[in-house]
């Protein structure tokens, strides 16, 4: 009888309240098939915001469970059969009414205590011996400086694992956010203002991030990767892009050409590479990613593309396609021009 | 200000002149009830569609039914269309028509004025979607100038410098138009609601809908101001090069920020209050009971309008305001979920105690307040900023104010559909099919948007036209597209029945045996709505013991009533200010566009002195 | 908005034009004490707080007398207050959120 | 209309017009709120060009802004005169109002001409902008109120503005004094208090 009244009136409260709780906790502890997911911390931030979001989750379910439960309760028991009593003409009852105040003034004080002490211990003023980044957004790639080690490089940022970590972010052009949900909360990147993160990751890997906040045309292609290293990998990774760029290898005839060809591309020169991008000893465009150690790094393209041969010469053959509203224009560069620019950006390790 | 004697034209019982040229002059707020609500409901569509388009791109990773270009049109439209084009007029088609019904008013307070807001709504919405048509005017293709900054267009995207196309030029005229409308709407509906309420009608007697739209005329009084400034700056900024979002001038991209938002919050307050009263009306008449707590519903109504203002920053947490703005804007984001939740229960204890019938109106009301519940938790589980710097920008974001706004105010606004169906249009909707429509609707909603908890959660940020195929959203995403499709599907089933049901029997003047004033009157009204202005004594004049008095209404009235004619100078107003709009696009052509925005000024001025100074007898 | 029945106002209470000539000698007086003020160095470091103090005098003056908001029905006071309210209050929030942090 | 109290019911005896255009002036105040609170937030963060203390000119101002006042005791005359049935001195407050603020309208026209000849452009800079902005949305008022006193003023010479019309010299009147005290604020607020630009954060 009840399983008829059940189906027949609205069961689906039940099952979306099911709905809600089960996979989240499923999700808690699965592996690794949510790269970019927000639930899964690796650093004392995030665990920080993890920690005082399944507080304020598990208010949430028992809010949820008691409303609508009073709600279903509600429309099973008073409604219109035969013979049900007429309805009482209940007006208000004054007690009721302080007691459903008070109740979810409670719930959100205890809400509020832990959520306003986090956001002073979240303030993002990182201890002095923490390793310093500025992190530039730009239409859409993300541009990482190292002060302290003289560093400039693109979409991947390397980390020690244990050492705390200071972003100071801001923007060449438009409003950015940057945000590596495994690290941190995203943070916006301005023009004109500079913004702080502060954290320390405690386990090694590579997290996947976002741009997240609209950026135009390509704002879905801004991707980026932080490699959180032990710090000996870390340090040996500083020495290889702190070290002068390896001379290009002259007896390969293909890296040869693919250097000429990154110097100047048919007349006119000016969709050259070097007029936007920097590379160390060759160029210093800065309209383009730096890319002195790209042959290190394992995405290009604003992390969309993996930068083995085939990803690279699909990016060269079309960065339109693949980045829409890219700033990189396309030229129809031959087969074999772009097999040599492959062969010379994969040697510049 | 008419003077010269002006033949009244009273008549025993005028017939309402038929025909196009009434609909175009018509200053009858029912006839403009019902064009705000055909024209809003046309919207909705066009809205509902790009929200499918957008959802087939993100049924699978990598998609390409649309390009990044077109996809970024199709969602900054699909937002601004809702919320401008869909909503707000919905709610208005409300106000226009049932207002004046349950205060006891013949008509609003300004007739002419309610018909120039019409016009400017609708030439205001089509001048916003002709930019899908309008790209071979700026010499490219079709379906590329459409605005492509996002529903709420941060600062320095939409520059010049980096939205150079005609695109954000026509999202900033367009909602400059809308503003005039809305505002325009606002003084009629706040004068209305104080001056025309039928004697002994207290305000602690009004309607909790008139409540309910009384706060939200306030906040679209108080709120609209300060987006047409940002606006402005906007504006100067694209047409005359001024600095006011310029960095290297020393402008400031946050400044946008905190107009649109300082606007933003209470408009979403504007879109969830009408409907709370639609609720609150359909409620108490299901339960055959009236309201629980009728004060403390229209207090805690006051309290969220008030307190409204004082949350704004809410949306900017992930711009580091500092942990004291930081705190600030969570408490009082906190604070307003308790008015919210007080309505909440109150509605529960409405039922608490009644014979509910489950009428399409009332499934609705019911899935309101399920529906709301949740958006409400999710819309918590953010107020908190840290939690926020995760979920802010992301598919929680996405589901949250779906929930709130798709199961929450188009619910309520589809409740009022099958509530006052019968007095607008005489018959009711069918029962059956509204039944399917609300389970379609109900499963398709949920299945559509619950999932985005988690895409959101697991790392799906807004606005992006296609998402990494590693990030394991795959099946969350074809969740979400099978709920839109089934949600078109239902609101189908809708339109089927609005058809199917045009020769139903005719609905007489209460079919819901309902309390409050409209229902006295015949359906549909006639011209003059009332008879007899009747005189009220409590809350819920039609459930009084005593009946009402004169009880009922005499079949016609016993004096002549005078019935304000038709006018063509509002829409005549309307036509001069799109045309000033249209001059404004075309701002890189310095003559042809201060020619045209000269002419739409001399037309204002025009119709305004012809306006003013036409007898017309309110 | 307080409620009230059926007042149907016989003729507002006029201020006379006696008053009218007093507020606008006051006015001009408070003018011609803001400029002083702004002229004199020993102010400079409170010159804000005065003048805000003298504007807001003026401000008052004109919405009470000139605006006729002193005499006329209550209700126009609470529809013109609490936007201006509003109003302020963004101006200071904004002044807060943008200077003070 | 034949005679000043609304003819049909009101549930608070008050001309619903007055109602609308008291709500008009409090939303009114948001949107010069919002002026105000752009000029002073931005105050002092011009990168380049002239600054407040370089370009404003005081004295000029000051009697523009006693011109202001002076028109605003002009127009409660003229009310005065118009509930009186005074159809003479009704014109000559309504004709001086509209006067002294094409008067004001003048000074404000020379003081951005003069202003542009100093190098202060619209988009020479954020205190170009800003300022240019708030004097000009004020500015467009008055024009706008000049054109209904002047409207009013042939209305009552084609006497159709006896005292049962005073109801519309009224609200004209509100419009107007709202906008003098908006000037008022803006006097004291740009001119008057040029605080010291503050470093950009």
């Amino acid at each position: 009888m009840a399983r008829a009244f059940l189906r027949r009136f609205r069961v689906s409260p039940w099952i979306v309240g099911l709905a809600l709780v089960t996979p989240l906790v499923l999700m808690a502890c699965s592996g690794d098939p949510y790269p970019q997911s927000t639930l899964h911390p690796t650093s004392d931030t995030s665990e920080a915001i993890d920690a005082l979001y399944r507080n304020i989750f598990w208010w949430a379910v028992f809010v949820f469970v008691v409303v609508q439960s009073a709600l279903v309760y509600t429309i099973i028991r008073f409604r219109s059969r035969p013979g049900a009593p007429e309805a009482r003409q209940i007006h208000g009852n004054t007690i009721v009414e302080i007691a459903w105040t008070l109740a979810p003034a409670a719930i959100l004080v205890a809400i509020a205590v832990p959520t306003i002490r986090t956001i002073f211990k979240l303030k993002g003023d990182a201890p002095a011996d923490a390793v310093q980044v500025e992190v530039v957004g730009h239409q859409w790639w993300w541009e990482y400086r190292y002060p302290q080690l003289g560093i400039v490089t693109a979409n991947e940022l390397h980390l020690p694992q244990g050492r705390p970590v200071a972003l100071s972010i801001s923007s060449a052009d438009v409003i950015h956010s940057f945000w590596a949900p495994k690290l941190s909360g995203k943070r916006d990147a301005m023009p004109g203002r500079t913004t702080h993160l502060a954290f320390t990751p405690d386990s090694v890997g590579t997290f996947h991030g976002q741009c997240a906040e609209f950026c135009g045309a390509s704002h879905a292609n801004m991707r980026l990767r932080v490699m959180v290293e032990a710090p000996a990998d870390f340090d040996t990774w500083v020495a290889r892009q702190t070290a002068a760029p390896v001379a290009v290898d002259s007896s390969d005839a293909l890296v040869l050409a693919g250097e000429a060809a990154f110097k100047k591309i048919r007349d006119p020169a000016a969709h050259s590479c070097i007029i936007c991008h920097t590379m160390a000893g060759v160029s210093g465009g800065i309209a383009g990613p730096n890319l002195t150690h790209v042959g290190s790094r394992t995405t290009i393209a604003g992390g969309t593309l993996p930068s083995d041969s085939a990803g690279i010469a699909q990016w060269l053959r079309n960065p339109m396609a693949e980045k829409p509203g890219s700033l990189m224009p396309t030229i129809d560069l031959t087969d074999d021009e772009i097999a040599a620019l492959v062969a010379y950006l994969q040697s510049r390790k | 200000m008419a003077t010269t004697a002006m033949p009244h034209s009273t008549t025993a019982g005028p017939t309402a002149p038929t025909g196009l040229w009434s609909w175009i002059t018509t200053t009858d707020h029912k006839r403009i009830g019902v064009m705000y609500g055909v024209t809003a409901f046309v919207f909705f569509l066009i809205g509902g569609l790009e929200a499918l388009i957008i959802r087939l791109q993100l049924g699978a990773p990598g998609n390409s039914i649309v390009s990044a270009e077109h996809y970024n049109q199709l969602f900054t439209m699909h937002g601004t269309t809702m919320v401008f084009l869909a909503i707000m007029p919905l709610s208005a088609a409300f106000f226009n028509f049932v207002i004046p019904l349950q205060i006891g008013a013949r008509d609003v307070a300004f007739p002419r004025l309610n018909a120039f807001s019409y016009w400017v709504f609708l030439l205001g919405g089509l001048f916003m979607n002709a930019s899908f048509l309008a790209g071979p005017l700026f010499g490219t293709g079709t379906l590329s100038v459409a605005p492509d900054a996002g529903w709420f267009g941060y600062a320095n995207l939409t520059s010049p410098q980096f939205s150079p196309g005609p695109n954000i030029d026509f999202w900033v005229l367009g909602l400059q138009i809308l503003g005039i409308a809305s505002l325009a709407a606002g003084f009629n509906f706040i004068t209305t609601i104080i001056n025309l309420r039928a004697p002994g009608m207290r305000l602690m007697r009004m309607p909790v809908f008139t409540w309910m739209s009384f706060v939200t005329q306030f906040l679209i009084v108080t709120a609209f101001p300060v987006i047409t400034i940002g606006l402005v700056f906007l504006m100067f900024d694209r047409v005359f090069g001024t600095n006011f979002y310029r960095v290297s001038a020393g402008g400031d991209v946050l400044l946008w920020q905190h107009l649109f938002w300082l606007f933003g919050h209470p408009e979403v307050y504007i879109l969830i209050l009408p409907a709370m009263g639609i609720v609150s009306e359909v409620l108490p008449t299901f339960s055959r009971k009236p309201l629980f707590g009728y004060a403390v519903v229209v207090y805690s109504g006051v309290l969220i309008g008030v307190v409204g203002w004082g949350v704004w920053a809410h949306h900017m947490f992930a711009t580091g305001l500092g942990p004291i703005a930081d705190s600030v804007f969570s408490a009082s984001t906190m604070l307003i979920a308790v008015p919210t939740g007080v309505k909440i229960f109150n509605w529960i204890a409405t039922m608490w105690g009644g014979r509910l019938e489950f009428r399409p109106a009332m499934l609705f009301a019911i899935g309101f307040i399920a529906q709301f519940i949740i958006g409400g938790l999710s819309g918590v589980m953010h107020a908190s900023p840290p939690a926020d710097l995760q979920q802010t920008d992301t598919y929680f974001v996405v589901a949250h104010f779906h929930y709130v706004l798709v199961g929450g105010a188009v619910f309520g606004l589809f409740a009022g559909f099958y509530y006052w169906w019968p007095k607008v249009f005489g018959h009711t909707l069918r029962d059956g099919l509204g039944k399917l429509h609300f389970w379609l609707m109900f499963v398709g909603v949920n299945l559509t948007f619950f999932p985005m908890h988690f895409s959101g959660l697991l790392g799906m940020p807004r606005r992006i036209y296609t998402y990494g195929a590693d990030l394991g959203l795959n099946t969350f995403n074809l969740l979400s597209t099978a709920g839109a499709l089934l949600t078109g599907v239902a609101v189908l089933v809708f339109v089927i029945n609005m058809f199917l049901s045009r020769r139903g029997p005719p609905a007489g003047p209460n079919p819901w045996n309902a309390a409050t004033l409209e229902w006295a009157t015949d359906s549909p009204p006639p011209v003059y709505n009332f008879t007899v202005i009747p005189t009220v004594h409590d809350l819920l004049p039609l459930w009084r013991k005593g009946g009402m008095e004169p009880s009922p209404l005499p079949a016609t009235p016993p004096a002549p009533i005078h019935v304000p004619p038709g006018s063509v100078w509002p829409l005549c107003a309307a036509i001069g200010i799109i045309t000033m709009g249209v001059g404004a696009l075309m701002h890189h052509h310095l003559v042809p566009s201060l020619a045209t925005a000269l002419v739409g000024l001399a037309v204002l001025v025009v119709s305004i002195y012809q306006w003013a100074f036409e007898p017309f007898e309110v | 908005m307080s409620e009230h029945t059926d007042v149907q106002h016989a003729g507002e209470a006029h201020a006379s034009t006696k008053t009218y000539l007093v507020i606008a000698a006051i006015l001009t007086v408070i003018t011609i004490v803001e400029v002083g003020v702004f002229y004199m160095p020993a102010m400079h470091a409170i010159l804000p707080p005065t003048l805000v103090i003298l504007s807001a005098a003026k401000f008052t003056l004109v919405v009470g007398f000139y605006m006729h908001l002193k005499y006329d029905h209550n209700l126009f006071r609470a529809v013109f207050v609490l936007p201006l309210m509003i109003a302020m209050a963004v101006i200071v929030g904004l002044l807060f959120l943008f200077r003070v942090f | 209309m034949s005679h000043a109290a609304v003819a049909h019911h009101t549930s608070t005896g008050l001309d619903s017009r007055k109602i609308a255009f008291w709500t008009f002036i409090g939303s009114e105040c948001l949107l010069f709120g919002s002026l105000i609170a752009t000029y002073l937030v931005y105050e002092g963060r011009s990168v380049s060009g002239p600054t407040t203390h370089e370009i404003l000119n005081i004295p000029l101002t000051s009697i523009s802004t006693f011109d202001l006042l002076m028109s605003s005791l002009a127009m409660v005359l003229a009310l005065a005169a118009v509930q009186r049935g005074d159809k003479v001195w009704g014109r000559v407050w309504l004709g001086m109002t509209a006067l002294l603020g094409a008067i004001f309208l003048g000074f404000q026209a020379y003081e951005f001409q003069h202003f542009v000849h100093e190098g202060l452009g619209f988009t020479t800079n954020l205190f170009g902008s800003s300022f240019f902005t708030l004097t000009g949305f004020h500015g467009a008022h008055v024009f706008v109120g000049v054109i209904w006193l002047l409207t009013l003023l042939v209305r009552s010479l084609q006497g159709k503005l006896g005292p049962e019309k005073a109801l519309n010299v009224e609200i004209a009147g509100l419009y107007w004094h709202f906008v003098d005290v908006v000037w008022i604020v803006i006097f004291t607020v740009v001119y008057l208090i040029q605080t010291t630009p503050l470093p950009t954060t």
